[in-house]
């Protein structure tokens, strides 16, 4: 911390930035602080009803409907064809395990690094892991031809004497999403506890049960504190290889196959990139959001937090860009015949332009917009370089999905691929993840309270002369 | 077996049938629905779980091919080819293949129907139009429209199928001095069999069927002859094709084909010459007498005539092509010429079908192994009946016009949709007072018919076929029913489902009733019987597949070997002593409008005439653009581009005759002059898998017809215009792999 | 463009008989006329989809018979047909991915099964054969409550093969019914099974005589010594798949 | 509102409310089970006792199937004519009017299937019959039955249990050197233990 004592004399005093724009030393007393986490949580406008609603009505119509009329008629009604037999519903699963995967993996990187602006948002973000699972799993379920079946995956000793096959890449898929699942749901679970205590404590009648379940009797002793940061500690470490693990083994579901464009030794850390790149890009999307609409959140959520969010965007996708180019020119110099039409078909097929838009909204956008502080700090633009970055990583996905597939070692066999079905579904997922994150915010604080305060009382500003010089404790 | 046993007696079978098919669904608990037990009296033999399998005859077409019926518990599951046929020898084409999907289509014609002209057969719920009469009562009016009218008002018109039926209708009409029955079929007219046979007639001497021996020729030419798809005998000629490529493991045969546009027989030559329509016989002519004049001998009267060199400019044949050929030809220790499809279908056809035979002859392989005989005649046959070609059909057609005719019977051809529209046969139904069709399915002549007795299906009939080509030996196919119909299982009492009768034990009750000479002459009690009354001109006879000396042990083993041939060779080794004497005035073919482009109808393979309402047809491909569900026209890639078309563009075609409008298929192996349609959609009745489904090229066409009188079907010049719709046709072939470009438009 | 890229590679790979049954498709003998497609779909209960379905690449055929162009008019040239089949790896890529044991090899015949009920439609087997060979059950297309025109059509289903509802793979079986009712036939007598007693409805139906089949590792049998001329193939014999069908060349 | 019902579910009489509706849905499930296990209605109540039992009727004399295929067929009103036209009991029995009426008009007995097997198993009965199985060893002792019921429930872990155990005991039991006899057995395991032996 000295180091910035150092540096500050040579800034002019225009160029100085307030310390107090950092919430680390915007410190607030922890029963205001409480009270305006559960301001935000009791704040139910009649805008709040009225989007819930919405959301609500297109979930039932657009997922419950549409899926059901989907299990009834079989897969005819999606577009899938031969050779593409795998297609929206595989590319929101990937999207979906990829946000899903930022989400915990961002927050246990963050905290393993003692990020200190990490403290805010970190809820945030692991919510969002938990969401879109839950959306990953239904679009694997959507995909299945006889869904009802489902349940053959799971190695149970059954009356048939036979057991699923652990030589499938959809098996391994299958059990390390299991375990990702559990974990990332306690990873989030366990820095809730203080929080839902502090919700307990607050609320009164059949609230309070509720709530004194959810915090399992979290009093705040001594042994309970320590305990809670020795799990969270080992969470955090013990969930990054899983969470490397579980898209590594997404990626094996396509690198595994035999086909050109998919059999790459590349793509499990191809894939991992790409979806920390998409990830990370939805959580200026979710704070921007959660900033803009949700009561005192200008307070917790600050240009600082974006601007963390952006620079860990522009080193990944500087590590995508790397990763994508490293597999492209491998299979170009390779000179595969299948390879090469493969990637003749992508440039220059009926849909060249998306690949063009792939890199424009992965590469382009981040590289010329990011490397600067002032607009890594404007929150809207983050929103939108958030967007479009999940825009360029739906493509990326698109491409690798129904659009490889279309080219295969048969060419008589080639036929394109028109979403149907899949599209009033995907539109009945992202309405879920909505309304998922619309209902917790109403029922759990989205900002850890106690973090923040724990930070707050670390972080200290002392006056040197003139200028009041951040400092901080050594916490845990 | 016995005659008082007929096999419809065990096998009547109940609970099978519509509601509850023994075999319902897949992995579900829906196959608790599965009922069992379809016999109320099963026949000794049956067991259950156990096929039993029955030798017959197909009747898709009228080859003839011996089919052997896989049956279990009362139902027909399959069919296979009878590998003792001398006609298919166990093999069978997929629309032999897709018979079953007749027997069992959903559109059959329920029972006698009285009905209304124009009125459909089913309706727009595609439920069949209830029998609104019984068959006595059907019986009744058979029986009066052939006593109370006139002989010369009463009219046959039959399909192509030489069979018992034709024989059962000749006593007929011979019996009341009534014409006799006319047989007509859009194959027979495709295949220009009048041609062929006036053209061996004029140079042979000698009528009757060409039968061109692939199978041990070394070297084919073939003029436009599609003798792998729907000509004379498929089946047997690709076996000949096989043999022509394998007989000799040294030596593979080697195959040339002229023709506008590549057809599926084409797409497997050697070489495929494209040659402008109406010219093969030129070119045939013109090989004779390079071979001739390369060998240095004087030339024969045939080639007096031939200039070589104009030839060449007008086929589109350079010369140096041509003398290779002729070369090849000349050379080879077994060449064969063959004509057929669209080159006999021009004005010019019957010349360019004897300048084939003469060039054959110049080789001299008349009436050797690989090369032209004439088709053995079928046991029973006095001599070949030939199908009527296109301008007796207009000579007939006038007839019915004129009004001299009161009533009508159509059997087994389907005249509205198999006849081009400027033969304006629906206009003389008017004239017509009684129109009675004894079609099977609901097809268009039977939607404008007065009455309606269905026959039985071609798999619930009794019967035999005259061969006509296909087979070396004598042969007659034998049919018997494999199963007593399709019944319902609604009530507790299984209810017949189509309650169809055969037509000829329809005509025998009614003659009976007729009474006079008819009944007399035609003193059979059932179908059966009159059958076994043909066959005993057979009895005794040791020069066949089996003998038997007493008609009833010869019905027998006839019903259970499929038919009877001899083991023979029979083939007809005419005289060529006067073919190459002939002279030629070497006419180029005349074409009828001022269209731009040559139009090639053709028979999609697959499908062909009546394959339209099996829906199996329909999803087969077709072999050369897999295309399948609909109709197209073929147009070369670099016309589509001058026309500003792409692939599933509308366009509209016009001749003089007519027009339809079709979408654009780019075919990349036809001449840029000449664009092609198929045909065997546009159906306008005949059940809901074929009704509006595509166009009928047959509406383009004019009635002009060449030197024999067989349709000069290729004959038309038509010109093409957008319409800026666009309708997509459905192709097995993705189009992203098999074109260039990922089939996007440069 | 595409056109010469699947014609039968030749490896010279050694046979070394592995495998139990085998197929010999002569291309210069095929004609393209579908007998084969269609006595296919008869025998094994495969549906129609219609037209919509069929031009969507739905097709439902066990055998398609592909052709290509080569050249351009007036020296074009159409490469032989060639119907392509599930060619019964012996390695079979579809095998190991399937989650369910779906798709699974069988031991006694040395064949690729695919077992309709096990079947929970991941698709994954599909996407995995190099030969595109299977066909997935789009809709149900053989439910008569769904399809009325059914309810006669149905009567000609084949009850040794099982239908398939809708969510289901299936493929091409070497017509494993008729193995087995030939193999009962034969233990019945007490007596092995003779060579070309066992005939696929495909090679049953060819009017070319253009399919063979038989026992590969007995080198006797016409589909052996068929398999073992200059002119055999097999169709991405570079993948190790170590396909059961082989090609004979065409136009040679 | 949400509050006072979970207070009306603390009063006593709210307890034994949930407890009803719970034993309500728990004996509905039991029902509907039970339903899907019951021994279906036949057209006529068939005592194999009787045919079995005392008249030692053999089974393959209905069931003739059995020995030479896929399925032993369930008899025609011809075989139960048979013999039922020489009988008196025929005229008398209200039980047998279902037959004579079926005979009257030609109608087929329907009979239900029973030991139902669905059709993604392809059973053939004629090798369990020459590997030696008794028709009681699956079907149970049918001579102390009267309408037919199964003895077991019939799944493929069942089917299987057979398959291993049979080829188990047919290698201890022939221990043999003889690499040829090993190998057929060995054979006959894998294949009777083969998807494809029933599945296709």
């Amino acid at each position: 911390m000295s180091a910035i004592a150092k540096a500050l004399p040579r800034l002019r005093p225009e160029e100085m930035e307030d310390p107090k724009e950092h919430l680390m030393h915007d410190p607030m007393p922890r029963g205001d602080m409480n009270t305006m986490v559960l301001d935000s949580m009791h704040t139910a406008t009649w805008k709040y009803w009225t989007v819930v609603t919405i959301l609500a009505f297109i979930v039932v119509t657009c997922l419950g409907y549409a899926w059901y009329y989907l299990i009834m008629q079989g897969l005819g009604v999606s577009g899938d064809d031969r050779p593409v037999y795998w297609g929206v519903f595989l590319v929101n699963f990937v999207y979906w395990i990829g946000i899903s995967h930022s989400g915990t993996l961002t927050s246990a990187i963050l905290r393993v690094l003692k990020i200190e602006s990490r403290r805010p948002f970190t809820r945030v973000a692991e919510l969002m892991t938990a969401f879109a699972i839950v959306n990953a799993g239904l679009s694997v379920f959507m995909h299945m031809g006889r869904v009802w079946l489902a349940y053959w995956m799971i190695p149970y000793p059954n009356e048939r004497t036979i057991w699923p096959d652990f030589h499938s890449p959809l098996m391994w898929d299958f059990m390390a999403i299991t375990t990702y699942l559990i974990c990332s749901s306690l990873y989030l679970f366990l820095p809730l506890i203080p929080d839902l205590a502090m919700v307990r404590d607050r609320s009164k009648g059949w609230v309070k049960t509720f709530y004194k379940i959810l915090a399992i009797g979290f009093r705040g002793t001594e042994g309970e504190w320590k305990n809670l940061h020795l799990a969270m500690n080992i969470f955090a470490f013990a969930i990054i290889p899983v969470a490397f693990s579980v898209h590594t083994i997404v990626a094996w579901d396509f690198a595994m196959a035999i086909r050109p464009g998919w059999s790459s030794s590349v793509f499990g850390p191809y894939f991992v990139s790409g979806a920390l790149l998409s990830g990370v890009a939805a959580v200026p999307i979710v704070l921007f959001l959660v900033r803009s609409t949700m009561k005192n959140m200008k307070y917790f959520l600050r240009p600082e937090h974006f601007d963390t969010v952006g620079k860990m965007l522009l080193i990944i996708s500087m590590i995508w860009a790397y990763f994508y180019f490293n597999d492209y020119i491998v299979s170009w110099y390779g000179g595969d015949k299948w390879e090469k039409i493969l990637n003749l078909f992508v440039q220059t097929g009926p849909q060249w332009w998306l690949w063009y838009l792939m890199l424009f909204c992965n590469i382009v956008v981040p590289w010329s917009i990011l490397w600067r502080k002032k607009w890594r700090q404007t929150p809207w633009l983050m929103a939108l370089v958030g967007i479009l970055i999940n825009v360029g990583m739906y493509t990326e996905r698109y491409i690798i999905v129904p659009e490889m597939l279309t080219i295969n070692r048969m060419p008589f066999t080639w036929h394109s691929y028109i979403p149907r079905v899949e599209i009033i579904l995907t539109i009945g997922t992202f309405a879920l993840f909505l309304l998922l994150y619309f209902a917790a915010s109403r029922i759990l604080p989205l900002i850890p309270a106690w973090e923040v305060q724990e930070g707050q009382e670390g972080h200290i500003l002392r006056k040197i002369g003139k200028a009041r010089i951040p400092t901080i404790s050594e916490i845990d | 077996m016995s005659d008082k046993i007929s096999r419809r007696d065990f096998l009547k079978l109940a609970g099978v049938g519509a509601a509850t098919t023994a075999v319902l669904t897949g992995c579900g608990p829906a196959a608790r629905l599965v009922q069992r037990e379809p016999y109320t009296k099963m026949p000794e033999y049956t067991y259950n779980g156990l096929s039993t399998y029955y030798a017959t005859t197909c009747r898709e077409c009228s080859a003839g091919c011996g089919l052997i019926a896989r049956t279990y518990q009362g139902r027909a599951i399959k069919v296979e080819g009878n590998p003792n046929n001398p006609v298919n020898l166990g093999k069978t084409c997929a629309r032999g293949q897709a018979t079953l999907e007749g027997l069992y289509n959903p559109q059959r014609v329920r029972g006698p129907i009285k009905h209304s002209r124009g009125q459909s057969l089913y309706g727009s719920d595609n439920q069949n139009v209830e029998s609104n009469m019984s068959w006595d009562d059907a019986i009744q009016v058979v029986a009066d429209a052939l006593s109370k009218n006139q002989p010369n008002e009463i009219a046959f018109l039959m399909g192509m199928a030489p069979d018992h039926l034709f024989d059962l209708i000749t006593d007929l009409t011979k019996a009341i001095n009534a014409p006799a029955p006319i047989r007509f079929g859009a194959l027979g007219m495709f295949e220009a069999r009048t041609t062929l046979m006036q053209a061996a007639n004029d140079l042979l001497g000698q009528s009757g069927l060409p039968f061109f021996d692939i199978g041990n020729a070394d070297l084919v030419f073939s003029f436009g002859a599609n003798f792998l798809e729907t000509w004379l005998s498929p089946v047997a000629q690709t076996r000949g094709y096989s043999s022509l490529r394998r007989r000799n493991p040294n030596q593979r045969g080697y195959f040339v084909q002229f023709e506008a546009r590549m057809s599926q027989t084409g797409a497997k030559a050697d070489e495929w010459i494209p040659i402008t329509p109406g010219t093969e016989g030129l070119v045939a002519l013109a090989l004779g007498s390079l071979m001739v004049t390369a060998s240095g001998a004087s030339l024969p009267a045939a080639y007096s005539n031939v200039d070589v060199n104009s030839i060449a400019n007008v086929s589109g044949v350079t010369l140096d092509t041509l003398k290779r050929l002729a070369n090849m030809f000349a050379g080879s220790a077994h060449p064969l010429a063959i004509s057929g499809g669209a080159a006999l279908g021009q004005s010019n056809g019957l010349q360019t079908a004897e300048a084939v035979l003469t060039l054959n002859a110049l080789v001299n392989n008349i009436g050797k192994d690989g090369g032209v005989f004439l088709s053995p005649l079928a046991p029973l046959a006095d001599e070949y009946h030939r199908p009527a070609s296109i301008r007796e059909m207009d000579d007939f057609v006038a007839k019915l016009q004129s009004g001299s005719i009161k009533v009508l019977f159509v059997h087994g051809v389907n005249p509205l949709f198999e006849l081009p529209k400027s033969i304006a046969l629906r206009d003389a139904f008017k004239n017509v007072p009684q129109i009675v069709s004894f079609a099977t399915f609901p097809d268009e002549t039977a939607v404008q018919a007065d009455y309606i007795f269905p026959d039985k299906h071609g798999l619930e009939s009794w019967g035999y076929q005259k061969v006509a080509a296909g087979a070396g030996s004598s042969t007659l196919s034998g049919a018997q029913p494999v199963v007593s119909g399709v019944y319902t299982a609604d009530g507790a009492v299984p209810q017949i489902f189509y309650d169809a009768r055969a037509t000829a034990d329809v005509l025998l009750a009614a003659a009976q009733k007729a009474g006079g000479t008819l009944a007399s002459a035609l003193k059979f009690k059932d179908e059966l019987e009159y059958i076994q009354s043909q066959l005993k001109g057979l009895l005794g006879n040791t020069d066949g597949f089996f003998s038997a000396a007493e008609i009833n042990t010869f019905t027998a083993y006839f019903q259970q070997n499929g038919g009877w041939w001899k083991t023979s060779d029979d083939r007809v080794a005419p005289s060529a002593s006067n073919a190459l004497n002939k002279t030629f005035n070497a006419t180029p073919a005349q074409f009828v409008g001022d269209g731009e482009l040559y139009f090639v109808p053709f028979v999609e393979p697959v499908m062909a005439e009546a394959g339209a309402n099996k829906p199996w047809l329909q999803e087969i491909p077709d072999p050369t653009t897999t295309v399948v569900w609909n109709s197209w026209v073929e147009i070369n890639p670099d016309t589509a581009a001058q026309l500003g078309v792409d692939n599933d563009d509308v366009v509209l075609i016009s001749s003089d005759a007519g027009s339809v409008e079709a979408s654009v298929y780019k075919y990349p192996a036809i001449r840029p002059d000449t664009i092609a349609m198929p045909f065997g959609q546009g159906h306008t009745a005949y059940g809901q898998f074929a009704q509006g489904r595509g166009v009928n090229p047959f509406d383009l066409l004019s009635n002009a017809t060449n030197e024999a009188g067989d349709l000069a079907f290729a004959s038309m010049k038509v010109s093409i215009k957008k319409t800026g719709k666009k309708r997509q046709l459905s192709r097995l072939e993705g189009v992203i792999g098999v074109y260039e470009n990922f089939g996007q438009q440069p | 463009m595409a056109n010469d890229l699947n014609s039968p590679v030749k490896m010279n790979m050694s046979q070394d008989a592995q495998g139990k049954w085998g197929m010999v498709i002569d291309q210069d003998l095929c004609t393209g006329c579908q007998a084969c497609v269609a006595a296919c779909s008869m025998e094994n209960n495969v549906p129609f989809v219609g037209e919509v379905d069929a031009g969507y690449g739905r097709n439902m055929q066990w055998i398609r018979i592909e052709r290509f162009w080569s050249g351009s008019f007036p020296d074009i040239k159409m490469t032989s047909y060639q119907p392509v089949m599930c060619q019964q790896c012996h390695k079979a890529p579809c095998e190991p991915v399937c989650p369910v044991y779906a798709s699974v090899h069988s031991e006694s015949e040395d064949l690729n099964l695919q077992v309709y009920n096990r079947c929970i439609g991941t698709r994954y087997c599909a996407n995995n054969c190099p030969y595109q060979a299977r066909t997935f059950n789009w809709r149900d297309y053989q439910d008569a409550r769904q399809r009325p025109e059914l309810v006669t059509l149905q009567n000609h289903l084949n009850p040794d093969v099982t239908v398939r509802r809708r969510g289901v793979m299936e493929k091409c079986t070497f017509c494993i019914q008729r193995i087995r009712h030939t193999e009962d036939t034969a233990e019945s007598e007490n007596r092995e099974i003779r060579d070309g007693e066992v005939v696929p409805a495909c090679a049953q139906a060819c009017p070319a005589s253009a399919i063979t089949f038989g026992r590969i590792d007995d080198p006797t049998t016409q589909v052996s010594q068929a398999a073992v001329t200059s002119r055999a193939g097999h169709l991405l014999e570079d993948l190790g798949t170590i396909p059961h069908v082989t090609y004979l060349a065409g136009g040679a | 509102m949400i509050k006072s019902f979970f207070n009306a579910l603390n009063q006593p009489l709210g307890r034994v409310g949930v407890l009803i509706v719970f034993l309500a849905l728990l004996s509905g499930a039991v029902w509907g089970i039970a339903q899907t296990q019951k021994t279906p209605q036949q057209p006529i109540d068939f005592p194999h006792n009787i045919h079995v039992g005392v008249l030692k009727i053999p089974c393959l004399y209905c069931h003739p199937g059995a020995l030479r295929g896929p399925s032993p067929g369930l008899p025609t009103i011809t075989k139960c004519w048979g013999c039922h036209q020489q009988l008196d009991i025929t005229k008398t029995s209200p039980k047998l009017v279902p037959l004579v009426q079926a005979v009257q008009n030609n109608t087929p007995l329907q009979w239900v299937p029973v030991m139902w097997i669905p059709d993604f198993v392809h059973f053939v009965h004629r090798p369990h019959i020459a590997a030696g199985l008794n028709c009681e060893t699956c079907h149970g002792d049918v001579s102390k039955m009267t309408v037919y019921q199964t003895p077991q429930v019939i799944n493929m872990g069942w089917c299987l249990n057979c398959h291993r155990s049979k080829t188990e005991d047919n290698a201890q039991n022939n221990p043999t050197n003889d690499p040829a006899v090993a190998a057929s057995l060995a054979e006959e395991r894998i294949k009777l233990t083969d998807c494809s032996t029933c599945h296709y």
